[in-house]
């Protein structure tokens, strides 16, 4: 629990062909070096799930990894689409993608109900949506004392929960700041899971607004600093807005995306 | 001063936010009107994104829902669940902030497919993200988008978020606590729900717009209300604040 | 919104006969200077609700303060027994009191369903107890989509909520750190609240682990430097052990604790 | 060294303490218990009170459950729904360590009333607290109590917190995600269920105890295992650490 280790052997030893894996971070702390190690590692047949799939994903549908995606927002943050993502929608490239689509209401409470041992969560939600004639995961529940229909959600159990985070301490106690979106609950709610930190350090400070999660509720730690890019660990990097711009142009075209998969990620020296 | 139809329709929504609003913004031209709005009428106006943020206080506009400037300026920053389930859910948030791929008269939006078929459609859009309750809990909902007949549809091909469903009585029936959407706000002008039919009206235009242009560019008969007002001209101060604003950092 | 007033104003405003109010404070930051001026107002009839109503609602139920308590632990931590409850539960003195009883899980969940706005929470709890049988506030609920058999709570939510806190800025918001419970819960569950604070300073500086109410989302603040003793502030002050020590004695005997309440309560200065 | 009953019943149960478990604290004895454990053979024993204090590490012994010194020493704090839900409920936690105002044989446990009506009780008690839900999802329960026929009786008054209910099976019947109770730690011996009926059986005696006290001291037939164990002296280590943690401050 807490085991300190290399990105290339936590995801060897937790994310097999078929798993269900979440990556997770709320702009902030994506563990994207994590999911370009999951494609170098040609894994299959992947239940993605995220709330905010965006360039890591796009990349590992389009590498060829996901069988299908649980989401409420997939695009590329203040740029506009997915092209792998819609081009997998659309026409099955390179692997038809299955979507199961929430809203991040529904998605946060249902990783809620994951970390909490419960197998729903309740919300008020989806009423008068379309969403919910598209899925089985959406279903009303009549509260006992007053009557009211409200709307409940599954639980969202990942085998695997991946998460970037600024730190952690040589015993896997893991520290992080800023905007800490569902980080402790998707770690929670996941049977593994692995923390990739920026570094790790003998003491692990007080400071405002930090989030720790203890040691034993962590499966592995891996040190990857700028593990994050091209999102952002506040303190130690920022957000490089230039790359989520060329992800258009390399993204749109099978193509200019094949080649930047193999140069920039395949070939790319594993993180250790 | 000249102005774009674009920055007419930031002031314009910037001036619809009122002084100590608690507001969820989202990313793009909602977050823009709203640092206007709080740079220039609306000091105390409350900023909250989604990523958890609350009461953010950005000096530039962040490019992201979740940039580092929101967590830095903010009077706290509370996880994703947090946000939803104890700040937006209960109905604490005065005003959300939406915009639409496609809206309709009776302002239901889409942001998820174009096209008939969910599993085949023509475009794959991103989806819901927080609307669908921003919709249904803010104590009501500004809608910012471009006008076009691609836009303003009869019936949207998909109801990711709910304003009037089909018309009056259906946002109770359906137990949606907050009052739904008040104001679309367009580059050409600015509609509002019909008091009796819940139908988008057209209330008001921006300077030099004819009303003509705002009916072509709407996909519905649209009805334009007997008073018609004309926004005000943005003022040399909200201009020169916006274009601070979105000057590059 | 978070308007800083005195004491007894915010009472007199807040607190009415009948009212269902909510002290809330585990073990640290517990409001009793605010439940004293909740008995010198003389307030009658009150639905009294605490996870752990301890010395100072035992005061308040002693005072004659309390219709009902709805509550999950009722003792003197580390001592032993409330007197004045069970004086008041077994021999209707000052006044009978009705009990609605919960564990702890169940009263925070009661909570946080009132802070979220839906009428009920979902918890794996009193399965197989004698609690469900003695109240109307515990029932089964089953999950849509597994099938399984969970138990379901009412929310709650006071007409007031009130905390202690460290402190507030002018604006009135509010800071804390330390042990909060369900500081946030309670203000975001009740209609109206008050938050004491020891102290009210120009600018809240970030310090770990500090939680911040928004001004907006609170009634009153009232600056009441000591309020929450005999408990503590963290960084102010230290619990007074001997104080608890103390009650066992004073509340054994009626005529005792009517003579500490007119000395000590009564006929104080009311904190301004 | 010389000891005092409750000196060993406070060692018997630390030393049912594995190094490393995740254990949930109540105050009192079992606090004791759980310091003196992190003090001499189990330093990884991470602490969890009820308070929201998550691996808490006091220099002295806490004398309530939300001391500052929890909080200090925490490696984290959090709000006490999230102790409940995020920690305790999903089955994170290894031990949970109760006390009890009445147990019986199947190790159901009462802190709420004395006496047969619930409305009119002799004995008010301060009721649930923590406890149903550590009896409910802790991975196993130790009891820590002095040995009485007032305390361990046929059938408890009223069923606070759930043992084995009324036999094998009832737990998996009843749902609840721990193994139960697998201690009882008393100042004459140690209980322990029998595998075949869930009733507890005396398996072990302090130094110098006969089992026939412990019989005396039980509301039920007390069955006494066949290997009967004796518990090792407290150690002059053990004693010396207790005393200490023990001294007034």
């Amino acid at each position: 629990m807490g085991v300190i280790a290399s990105l290339p052997e936590a995801i060897a030893e937790l994310v097999r062909d078929g798993a269900t894996v979440a990556l997770e971070g709320f702009t902030h702390l994506i563990p994207v070096a994590a999911g370009h190690e999951i494609i170098r590692q040609g894994r299959r047949d992947l239940t993605l799930v995220r709330m905010t799939p965006d360039i890591v994903y796009d990349e590992m549908i389009g590498a060829g990894c996901a069988r299908k995606l649980i989401f409420s927002w997939a695009g590329n943050p203040g740029v506009g689409s997915l092209h792998r993502f819609r081009d997998a929608v659309r026409h099955g490239w390179p692997a038809p993608l299955e979507i199961e689509e929430h809203s991040h209401a529904g998605m946060a409470n249902r990783y809620v109900a994951g970390a909490t041992g419960l197998p729903f969560a309740v919300l008020r939600g989806y009423v008068g949506t379309d969403l919910p004639a598209q899925t089985t995961t959406i279903k009303p529940i009549t509260c006992p004392f007053t009557g009211e229909v409200l709307t409940a959600v599954p639980a969202l159990n990942p085998d695997v929960g991946i998460v970037h985070a600024q730190r952690a301490d040589r015993a896997g106690n893991v520290q992080m700041w800023g905007i800490t979106g569902v980080h402790k609950e998707v770690v929670l709610a996941s049977r593994h899971s692995l923390v990739t930190v920026e570094e790790i350090v003998d003491h692990l400070d007080p400071r405002p607004g930090a989030v720790i999660l203890p040691s034993w509720a962590v499966t592995f730690v891996a040190e990857v600093p700028g593990g994050a890019h091209p999102s952002y660990a506040m303190g130690y990097s920022e957000r490089d807005n230039d790359y989520y711009q060329a992800w258009d142009a390399i993204s749109r075209d099978r193509e200019a995306f094949s080649a930047w998969l193999r140069e920039r990620v395949l070939s790319g020296v594993p993180a250790t | 001063m000249t102005w774009s139809a674009d920055e007419m329709m930031t002031v314009a929504a910037a001036r619809a936010l009122r002084d100590g609003d608690r507001c969820f913004v989202g990313i793009g031209r909602p977050s823009t009107a709203a640092n206007l709005a709080r740079r220039t009428h609306a000091p105390n106006l409350v900023l909250i994104y989604e990523s958890g943020t609350i009461g953010a206080k950005p000096a530039t506009l962040p490019l992201s829902i979740g940039d580092g400037v929101l967590a830095e300026t903010a009077d706290a920053v509370v996880p994703v669940p947090e946000i939803f389930n104890y700040w937006l859910q209960p109905g604490r948030i005065d005003v959300g902030f939406l915009g639409a791929a496609q809206i309709d008269r009776y302002g239901n939006i889409n942001t998820t497919v174009i096209g008939d078929d969910y599993r085949d459609p023509r475009v794959r859009l991103p989806g819901a993200g927080g609307a669908p309750e921003i919709a249904a809990s803010c104590r009501e909902v500004i809608v910012i988008v471009k006008h076009s007949p691609r836009t303003f549809v009869e019936r949207v091909d998909f109801v990711t978020s709910v304003g009037y469903g089909s018309g009056p009585g259906d946002r109770a029936r359906l137990g949606l606590t907050g009052r739904g959407p008040a104001l679309v706000i367009t580059d050409l002008g600015v509609l509002e729900p019909d008091p009796d039919t819940a139908e988008f009206t057209l209330t008001q235009v921006h300077p030099g717009v004819d009303p003509a242009a705002a009916k072509e560019a709407t996909g519905w008969p649209l009805a334009v209300t007997a008073e018609l007002r004309v926004t005000p001209d943005p003022s040399p101060a909200e201009l020169s604040t916006l274009r601070l604003l979105e000057r590059p950092a």
